[in-house]
């Protein structure tokens, strides 16, 4: 098991030798990539930034959990942080396991814990030169929320922690 | 007690700095940070009524208490993968 | 789109290159690999033999069914022939689509419907030196029928033709 | 007409060959196959009552008819992967 922050591309054919195992009959890698168009805007590429040490510590939490969960301890979580142009992997989760079931179900535990968890943070860059932070929630971002008047840290109610398992649940 | 504030990507942007420096009676708690990072200069209106927060790089509830040395972060919607 | 039967080892990072597209944010990659233990036996390798014609054919009927249902034209299956090591690659599946939840759901019921429909069959070596066609359905092997008495060619009441979605059923 | 059928993996074992000519009356289907199969030489009792058939390479049921110069083959179960 490792997770790791990267500053350089991702060797996903290293991950994949690196889960490897005698016992093991089913290797799954997923890699999530810059694409070039996203909410019908074209992109050119992505910054991608963290809160690095809680999002080391997340990873570690999400691989732990997973290895746990669907018994095996052959999990790699490596994600990419810096510029990234189109194509270019920002994550690669890579999974082996005895069995192809719990190898494709812990692969998806760990990407949607992922996005869900991890306090990493991408700004998008568009064709016509303008850069937005992603808000995937749909909330807006702060910006949205300043101009259309939202008022301010006003009503203390956060979201709860995140529940560990939803995104199983999500899965059914 | 004074706690430093960590603030990461559009909330850093929002109010121009990445962290800021919080006076806090002794028994604060997290919504008690909100609350005062909505006071300091230039910040009405730029960051979300509720956003998340990290004591110690883990997530925490409104109602948990922060002591002097904790670290403490603001954390917009992530967005990782 | 691309399916294959090849007898050299199969290049799974040619294969992620293969699928790649600017459109594509997801990218998955299910490789099955021979493992050292089957049912309690110590395994050293695997023979895997085909009806080449009909495995082509249901390997590309799969790829347009995954493509369909899904949504992407970038699936490639690759399957190798002959004689494997332990942790050698016997099948590469490789995935990729705008979005990790099709991207995800396609590589599984690919590698699904391999298993149940294309006509491959697999011989495994045991530590012991003796050597025996793997038969998934539990219904033991034509040689056990025969040791066991269970009489021949007598009930034409075949395993009808497998219906499409089967697979995708059980997942949920 | 004589159909030529095709043996695989454990049957071809199962038989010693991994073909079989054999002589079927026009209109004999799928089932007539099978139950051919279980009559030729040394074919008793070696292979399983009902197997899988392809008839021009496509899964077939067992009323399916077999015409002169069809590519029937005998399917055991499949472990690819």
């Amino acid at each position: 098991m490792r997770v790791a922050l990267v500053r350089r591309p991702i060797d996903a054919a290293a991950l994949l030798a690196e889960v490897a195992g005698d016992e093991c009959g089913a290797t799954t890698l997923f890699v999530g990539t810059v694409r070039d168009v996203n909410d019908g805007r074209g992109v050119t590429g992505i910054d991608y930034t963290a809160y690095d040490a809680m999002a080391l510590r997340e990873m570690e939490a999400i691989a732990n959990e997973a290895s746990e969960r669907y018994g095996t301890p052959h999990v790699v979580i490596e994600h990419r942080l810096g510029t990234l142009a189109v194509r270019e992997a920002s994550v690669v989760v890579a999974v082996s396991h005895a069995r192809r079931a719990p190898a494709l179900d812990a692969s998806r535990y760990v990407i949607e814990e992922l996005k869900r968890r991890v306090p990493i943070w991408k700004r998008e860059h568009y064709l016509d030169g303008t850069r937005e932070w992603v808000d995937p929630t749909g909330r807006g971002t702060a910006e949205a929320a300043r101009t259309s008047g939202v008022a301010a840290l006003s009503a203390p109610t956060p979201d709860p922690r995140p529940a560990v398992g939803v995104s199983e649940e999500s899965r059914l | 007690m004074t706690v430093t504030v960590l603030l990461f990507a559009s909330y850093a942007d929002a109010l121009g700095r990445s962290t800021v420096e919080l006076p806090l009676p002794d028994g604060a708690t997290v919504g008690d940070v909100v609350s005062g990072l909505g006071r300091i200069a230039g910040a009405a209106g730029r960051l979300p009524a509720a956003p998340m927060v990290a004591v110690n790089q883990s997530y925490a509830s409104y109602d948990q208490v922060v002591r002097a040395g904790d670290e403490v972060a603001v954390i917009p919607p992530v967005a990782g993968g």
